[in-house]
């Protein structure tokens, strides 16, 4: 049994993502997306330094403007600079869209493949349990994770983590499914690979497309789940700003102050493409099969 | 004039990776109650040529840059789409290779029968759905399905290969086309139900007077059914010739290459078995799989009897061939024996060990020694990884190499199975299937087994690449020292490679002895008519056969 | 498929037993009691109340009889509606509930096949960007926001329908549907554009086409059956996540249903009302993911069989 | 967002076995597109709008806010219940709808004693249950007797502790109701006995606590002290209001239609009111909009503005008997020290938010009674001065906010409280150069912890339950229910329990009253930030809408311009 091998070579070889890596920068789609998404966090990093304002300055005389020389993006009610708030809410919601979705994306693709592979009664248990998780209400859950816990953004990841996972394991159970019933699965077993290192290698890996898309729907859904949380107090609080938060302001006020739904709209609809180009790009760039066609 | 006449036909991919001439000024003609063969490898454009016909190709890729196919006075390759509907539904048939997925899984095939009749673009020559029935049902019964009445309404799952085979060759004539094109019909077939298969074309044909076009990597397989044969090769025809010409007097290298690999004759070499040491000795095997469809409430579990007791011995050294045909339990065998697949009774040592009392754990040593062969090399190769990871990981697993001489040790193996070293960064989807093949041979011989068990290797290859790789397996059987138990419902097969046979029928053995002794004197009746039906390529003699049936 | 479905209704019973323990257990050890409120509520008060809903037995013992009172079919009295019964209250939001959901769902399968099965008709030109971009919008697209603007651009600015309501107004049902239907019609696109493309590959199409049928025959009777088990398996979870989550759909449109029930109780503390919502939602789970497979084999008739004898 | 879920739940494992079926169905999926097109196309089209309908027919449509939780009066308790309430039954006294002064009711007059200790009430003959039962003066001893039963979990009884031995008899210290200050000298005479004057005591007798409710119903339904029966349901409830309850809908809507049996129906001109639990005030303005309402509950504060801009005469805000303040936990080492407390009140700029933040006419609150309340201004010692806050500050040993810890602000999760929240957090911020946060919770955990002192600042609000300081200052007595701030005053205890109920005159009432507040103000346990208003969208065809600090409009006198009377 030589597994640190097997990860030494799966780093030494060109391997899949060595390979994708070169199928992607063939696709201007996804590459687009990537650079915009790196453009994105890039902006993010730097907020504390580019942005015009600070995000907690307030002139409540200049409240709500429409755009302008001074304010781009104009103001909310507070006068705050949209601009400057969207800088900042965009830190807090690629984090958290990034992070959760990869806790969520961990969970759920290691159950739903153990469930898959597994089968029989060990499946069933273990999709029972999910069935549990989804039916028990979720506004309690939270509620009593606030209080247990206190406030914290780490939480807030587990909290969403908590959920989005349980439809990623459904998605990745029945993927492992129907691969497991490949011959290759059975040519690895007949190599005598131990169960975990078939799952790791053989089956994962091949599951990807689906997860992949799959995640790319996933990020900004959990982005508009954290502003909800922070509704109910879980997640970040004021001064301190999200997409999902200000998007969640702006409709309340969509008819007197349009801007200030749709700037934080459109960062979030990008963040969007960028990532479903993206998420397109990396399918079909993990996928070998797609290069000769 | 002919039927059909193609004249210059050139048909273009265009792919990402460039242009391919798939087929190149391609031109022969067929006419009524004949039957033209189409002959070539894979990827020698027969198939697209046919397909071309009745503008079935996915455009793009594919494009048609020239020549012309006059049927019955009109060009099919220029007609509008309306017209081509009406030569689809009422003049131009076709029976695809794989009956298990081309008919529709979710309709009746009654309905799917039927549905050239009833929504046929003709109005005049449209049915209703009760005279369609009637008509359908008379063709099912012509074309040998029992009890067509009750089968007309069954879906394809509930049919064999050879009865859904039989169903297309209805479904393609129960417009009473004029010309009938089989595109590799029985190439997913055993061999006794591909001479049926063959024959019942053939008697069609004969009563209806249509021409045919018959499309085939394997010349034996249209030696009785053909008059005229077309020799492809990468989209260029190589020689046409009537069935004699080709079969008798070739003068074609190309032609001479394909004859030559019809696996025909008993083995070379001489049998390496060590006849006082048994390697593997497997004892009353049994395994059952439940019945989930036939349990009914409160009766007793029902089971599938894949294996039901079967006992046998493979010596060291020698190369035991196991013939049945699809269902007869002879996968399940295999993967028995390699603890695949859970034994319900009896045992499986290997060199005194039974196999069969280890836990997961204790058997990883053992399954390094014995390593597994699959049929289809499409499915057996991980498509997520490069050759080099599919080589090097039972390497590294096992501790064969390290991560310093592992580069090399991959190298050897791909010297070994005959492949380029420069392809090791591939992906399995770039290879052709002959050497998918052989990365699987790899990979098995990867971890120095002292047993192989090769589950249908050649099947689904071209007989060419067949003829290649049987070799390959017999060179490394020599090589290495292996031990192998071969399965295959190809007997020629069996016979060019195996020292001993062994036929099995329904999950149990009923025949075994040395090759040529079963060969020369087959005791079963069963074993009887599996050797009967190999089609020899010799077109007067498999003429005759037909005429007898 | 009788056994079968029995066989999985049987499974739901011990994942219903769990769910009524543990949200039993989530929702006494959650902060704040039912009756907790603005103004302070004298002790007397409290204990008066308390003993009124056996609050005050120990927890042990309301759990007990919590369980005997469900077998029987009685889900309590509501604490925040004194009067109302839960099943009572269940019952009164069901029907409007269940309707909404229908025809939530019609929007989405009409609207969601009809762009998947185009899309995939011609995948990789316009025909096919055009409406997965939709599509892609369209499940980002919360529900808080899309309502909102539907509202205001058909009901306040055209005045072409009611901004709210259910049964009040001619009309007024169409508005919630499609904002709840939206975001699963641009699932059930992406699905059926999946499947459809899966199916369309698939050998039995080329027969299709070699006997002379039409497209819209090879698409309507060939393919789509083939093309849609992805999206019929999807139809039963998203029936049941349809009907929990139209929360905001019905506070939006003001809309008399279970979704309001669903969340006030957990924010009101109405502990037989929490336990109750989320009982029944987890039975809805669990029959529509079974309607959902046992329509999924139905379908498929090799499986229909298999499960036959079953 | 929603479920996705596995495309492939479904797993047999098994062989085929020949059986015969029928032929597959015609394609279903086209009749299932259609029929969804048609259903929802038809309905499609404009039609006569609520407001409209209404105005021919009578109707008011009501914008109530949420569904009430109960109709019965002696258990129901937020303002939604209270609208309908008032519709269904009534008691001893009205209010005037302007003036607020009492007006009779089902009383048509009253006496009051030489030491205003005894009322004495002369019912109606006329008065009439709504299904035609007399109504007298033992329906009130009964309906009181119920009130004060502890089963019942009554949190109004404490409205009835004004007169001799209620609460002793309600906290079991007395158990013959007889001895209680309430009796029915004949059938069309009350006699109500007090332990102290009550200045205030007729407006009590206009809360729905107070109200009689029909003894025979109840009983047929349940026990008289059983919590909820049915007997408030549509088709079962007798009341003695202008109105009686003909649907009740669940989150829909509920019916009410016109009494016959009223002794003042001849005055009554609206024939319905359709009262809809318009929870979302967004919805509601939309409703109001597209004229589905007459009346909304609320307007969203960000929409104030706008139709302020635009002159709408729907519009119509008024001051409410109501503070919004935060409470200042002083049991938190660093808010112990009134300097502190003074400083935080000191920069809080209370114009910026009324004007700029929150922009709904509400009015800067220096103290916690409003201004006016029954003729009582409050003493006002608190301004924005944030030169001197920094001054106290520095005095209280953090000087330019150094070392102050960091201070956070509690409130419930509510677009209207955040807004405030962060401006008062950038004004310490920008004033006094101290880090605050901000921390929201839903509003049963921040009812939780509000009670437990489990916090540092918290906002509250309180909206009177009668016109009278007294209201508004002994909820901070020592471990007062709703003191909750730890803050405890013996000398403010024996001004606001023991002084002020003994005093005579109003005068010298009013004066105890301001000391009292005086005491609080100087120690501001509490910052008061603003006094409410009351907001409402009001279609113009609704007439003889009146303005008050109670937010009460009298259903007896509201008309609609065009219906017939």
């Amino acid at each position: 049994m030589d597994s640190n091998s097997l990860d030494t070579m799966a780093e030494k070889g060109t391997s899949l993502w060595e390979d994708a890596w070169i199928k992607l920068r063939k696709n201007r789609l996804a590459l687009m997306g990537l650079g915009l998404l790196i453009f994105l966090c890039l902006v993010s990093l730097l907020t504390p330094w580019i942005a015009p304002y600070g995000y907690e300055e307030q002139d409540l005389l200049m409240g709500a403007t429409p755009p302008s020389a001074e304010h781009w993006l104009g103001t909310d009610v507070f006068g705050r600079d949209m601009l400057t708030r969207i800088m900042w809410g965009g830190r807090v919601s690629l984090m958290v869209g990034f992070i959760a979705t990869a806790v969520a994306l961990a969970i759920g693709v290691i159950y739903g493949a153990v469930a898959g592979y597994v089968g029989g009664r060990v499946d069933a248990v273990m999709m029972r349990l999910v069935d549990i998780l989804y039916a028990l209400p979720f506004m309690i859950f939270i509620i009593l994770l606030m209080v247990v816990f206190g406030r914290n953004l780490l939480l807030l990841f587990f909290a969403i983590g908590a959920v989005e996972w349980l439809t990623m394991a459904r998605i990745v159970r029945g993927q492992v499914m129907s691969l497991r019933k490949q011959e290759f699965v059975e040519a690895a077993h007949s190599l005598g690979l131990s169960q975990w290192i078939i799952i790791r290698r053989h089956i994962i890996p091949n599951t990807l497309g689906p997860v992949i898309v799959y995640t790319t729907l996933t990020i900004p859904s959990v982005m508009l789940l954290e502003a909800f949380l922070s509704f109910l107090g879980l997640g970040i609080q004021p001064p301190q700003s999200s997409w999902g938060l200000l998007i969640n302001y702006g409709v309340e006020t969509m008819e007197e102050y349009p801007w200030l739904l749709i700037f934080p709209g459109i960062a979030l609809s990008l963040t969007l493409f960028a990532l479903n180009f993206l998420g397109d790009g990396l399918r079909d760039a993990l996928d070998p099969r797609t290069s000769k066609d | 004039m002919a039927l059909l006449e193609v004249n210059g036909l050139k048909v273009h991919f265009h792919t990402r990776d460039g242009l391919v001439k798939a087929v190149d000024d391609v031109s022969f003609s067929v006419d009524c109650g004949e039957t033209l063969a189409i002959v070539g490898e894979s990827g020698s454009g027969k198939s697209v040529t046919c397909y071309s016909l009745l503008d079935l190709l996915p455009k793009p890729p594919a494009k048609i840059e020239g020549g012309t196919a006059v049927f019955d006075g009109i060009d099919l390759l220029t007609c509008d789409a309306a017209q081509m509907r009406r030569f689809r539904s009422n003049d131009i048939a076709m029976i695809f290779q794989d009956p298990m997925t081309s008919l529709n899984p979710f309709i009746t095939v009654g309905e799917q029968l039927i549905e050239p009749l009833i929504y046929n673009p003709d109005k005049s020559r449209r049915q209703t759905r009760p005279d369609a029935r009637m008509r359908a049902i008379e063709l099912l019964d012509e074309v040998g399905i029992i009890d067509p009445e009750k089968r007309f309404d069954c879906y394809p799952h509930e049919f064999s290969g050879g009865m859904r085979q039989r169903v297309m060759i209805a479904m393609a004539l129960i417009n009473e086309p004029r010309l009938l094109i089989c595109d590799e019909p029985t190439t997913a077939l055993d061999v006794t139900i591909q001479a049926q298969i063959l024959a019942l074309i053939k008697t069609l044909q004969q009563k209806r007077n249509v021409a045919v076009i018959f499309i085939s990597h394997d010349l034996g397989v249209v030696a009785g059914i053909a008059d005229k044969v077309v020799v492809m090769c990468e989209g260029t025809v190589r020689e046409t010739n009537d069935a004699d010409g080709i079969f008798y007097r070739t003068q074609d290298d190309y032609t001479k290459k394909l004859l030559a690999a019809i696996p025909e004759g008993p083995k070379v070499m001489q049998s390496r078995a060590q006849a006082d040491s048994t390697m593997i000795q497997v004892s009353n095997l049994k395994t059952y799989f439940r019945d989930h469809s036939k349990a009914s409430i409160g009766a007793a579990k029902n089971y599938i009897k894949a294996v039901d007791g079967v006992s046998l011995q493979i010596q060291r050294g020698e190369i035991l061939g196991l013939v049945g045909e699809s269902g007869s339990g002879k996968s399940t065998l295999g993967r028995s024996i390699l603890q695949l697949a859970p034994i319900t009774e009896g045992s499986v040592s290997f060199d005194g060990t039974e196999l069969n009392t280890l836990t997961p754990k204790q058997l990883v040593p053992w399954r390094r020694k014995m390593q597994m062969i699959f049929q289809d090399p499409y499915a057996s190769l991980n498509p997520r990884m490069t050759v080099y990871e599919t080589l090097a990981e039972p390497l590294l697993y096992h501790g064969l190499a390290h991560s310093k001489n592992i580069d090399q040790q991959v190298q050897l193996l791909m010297d070994d199975v005959g492949l380029a070293r420069a392809s090791l960064r591939k992906y399995p989807h770039e290879f052709s299937g002959g050497q998918r093949q052989r990365i699987a041979i790899g990979r098995a011989i990867a971890t120095k087994p002292e047993l192989i068990i090769a589950d249908e290797p050649v099947s689904a290859l071209d007989v060419t690449i067949q003829a290649q790789v049987l070799d390959l397996i017999l060179n490394l059987v020599e090589r290495h020292n292996l031990t192998m138990l071969f399965i295959s419902h190809d007997l020629s097969v069996v016979r060019y490679i195996s020292d001993r046979v062994v036929v099995m029928n329904k999950g149990v053995i009923i025949e075994c002895g040395d090759t040529e002794a079963l060969w020369a004197n087959p005791q079963q009746q069963y074993t009887q008519q599996l050797l009967k039906a190999i089609p020899l390529a010799d077109p007067k003699s498999e003429r005759l056969r037909m005429a007898d049936s | 498929m009788l056994r079968f479905a029995l066989g999985r209704l049987l499974q739901a019973i011990p994942v219903l037993l769990v769910v009524i323990t543990m949200t039993f257990l989530l929702v006494h050890s959650a902060p704040g009691g039912p009756f907790s409120a603005d103004k302070a509520v004298p002790a007397e008060v409290l204990e008066a109340l308390e003993a009124q809903y056996n609050l005050d037995q120990p927890l042990w013992q309301q759990y007990i009889s919590y369980l005997g009172d469900v077998v029987r079919g009685d889900m309590g009295p509501s604490f925040k509606y004194p009067g109302r019964s839960v099943n009572e209250l269940i019952l009164s939001g069901l029907g409007t509930t269940a309707e909404l959901g229908l025809y939530a769902m019609m929007v989405a399968v009409f609207i969601g096949v009809i762009a998947g099965v185009t899309a995939s008709m011609r995948p990789n030109t316009m025909q096919d960007y055009v409406p997965m971009t939709a599509a892609m919008i369209g499940i980002c697209m919360p529900s808080f926001l899309l309502g909102p603007l539907l509202v205001l651009v058909f009901g306040i600015h055209l005045e072409w329908l009611p901004v709210s309501g259910w049964n009040q107004i001619p009309g007024d049902k169409i508005l919630p549907a499609i904002t709840l239907g939206t975001g699963y019609a641009a699932y059930i696109a992406r699905l059926s554009r999946g499947g459809m493309l899966e199916v369309l590959s698939q050998d039995y199409i080329r027969t299709a086409r070699a006997k002379g049928l039409s497209e819209f025959l090879i698409i309507g009777k060939h393919a789509l059956r083939g093309g849609l088990i992805p999206v019929v398996a999807f139809l039963g979870p998203a029936f049941a996540g349809l009907l929990g989550g139209s929360f905001v759909v019905e506070t939006i449109y003001q809309i008399p249903g279970l979704g309001r029930f669903y969340v006030q109780a957990a924010f009101n503390r109405d502990y037989t009302m929490i336990l109750g919502t989320t009982v029944f939602f987890a039975t809805l789970i669990i029959v529509f993911n079974l309607l959902s497979d046992m329509l999924a084999v139905w379908l498929n008739p090799k499986l229909r069989q298999q499960v036959r004898g079953v | 967002m929603s479920h996705f879920s596995a495309l492939n739940s479904t797993t047999f494992s098994t062989k085929s076995k020949t059986a015969i079926h029928s032929c597959p169905r015609p394609n279903t999926l086209k009749a299932f597109a259609v029929a969804a097109l048609l259903v929802l196309l038809t309905g499609c089209g404009s039609s006569e709008s609520n407001v409209d309908s209404g105005n021919r027919t009578g109707t008011l449509h009501w914008g109530n806010g949420t569904e009430p939780q109960s109709l019965d009066p002696h258990i129901a308790t937020g303002v939604p219940e209270h609208h309908i309430i008032k519709a269904l039954m009534e008691g001893l006294v009205h209010k005037d709808s302007e003036t607020l002064a009492p007006t009779p009711g089902v009383a048509e007059s009253w006496t009051v004693n030489e030491d205003a200790t005894v009322y004495t009430f002369k019912i109606r003959q006329d008065a009439r249950w709504s299904n035609g039962d007399a109504h007298n003066a033992h329906d009130f001893v009964w309906s009181w007797w119920r009130a004060l039963q502890p089963a019942l979990g009554n949190l109004y009884a404490y409205m009835y502790f004004p007169i001799v031995n209620a609460r002793e008899y309600y906290e079991g210290e007395v158990t013959d109701f007889a001895e209680v200050g309430v009796k029915a000298l004949d059938d069309f005479t009350l006699q109500v006995t007090l332990d102290n004057p009550t200045p205030y005591f007729l407006q009590l007798l206009d809360h729905y606590s107070m109200f009689p409710v029909h003894q025979a119903t109840l009983e047929k339904f349940g026990a008289p002290d059983e919590r909820g029966t049915r007997w408030t349901y549509a088709g079962n409830m007798v009341g003695n209001g202008p109105f009686t309850l003909t649907n009740w809908e669940i989150n829909r809507a509920i019916e009410v239609e016109r009494n016959t049996y009223y002794w003042g129906n001849d005055d009554v001109r609206l024939n319905k009111i359709i009262f809809y639990p318009t929870e979302n005030t967004t919805t509601e303005e939309r409703m109001f909009r597209a004229g589905q309402l007459h009346y909304t509950n609320d307007v969203p504060i960000d929409k104030v503005a706008t139709y302020r801009a635009a002159n709408d005469p729907a519009l119509r805000v008024t001051p409410y008997l109501g503070t919004y303040y935060y409470r200042i936990n002083v049991n938190v080492p660093h808010l112990q020290d009134k300097r502190v407390r003074r400083a935080l009140g000191m920069t809080i700029d209370r114009q910026k938010i009324t004007d700029n933040v929150i922009k709904a006419g509400q009015i800067p609150a220096y103290a916690m009674t409003p201004p006016n309340t029954r003729g009582y201004y409050p003493p006002i010692s608190l301004s924005f001065d944030p030169e001197a806050a920094r001054q106290l500050l520095a005095e209280a040993g953090y000087p330019n906010g150094e070392g102050f810890p960091v201070t956070e602000i509690l409130y419930n999760t509510n677009e209207g409280h955040r807004k405030v929240a962060v401006a008062i957090q950038q004004m310490w911020r920008e004033h006094l150069n101290i880090e605050v946060k901000l921390l929201n919770q839903e509003w049963k955990v921040y009812l939780d912890s509000e009670s437990n002192g489990d916090y540092q600042i918290s906002r509250a609000g309180w909206i009177g339950d009668y016109v009278d300081p007294n209201n508004f200052l002994d909820m901070f007595i020592c471990d007062g229910g709703n003191n909750r701030t730890g803050w405890c005053n013996k000398e403010y205890d024996r001004l606001v329990l023991d002084v002020a109920p003994s005093v005579k005159t109003h005068e010298e009432r009013m004066a105890i009253f301001t000391q009292a507040e005086q005491m609080l103000m100087d120690d501001l346990p509490v910052l008061p930030i603003y006094t409410y208003t009351t907001k409402h969208l009001i279609h113009p065809s609704v007439k003889n809408v009146s303005s008050n600090i109670m937010d009460q409009q009298s259903y007896r006198e509201l008309y609609l311009e065009g219906a017939e009377d």
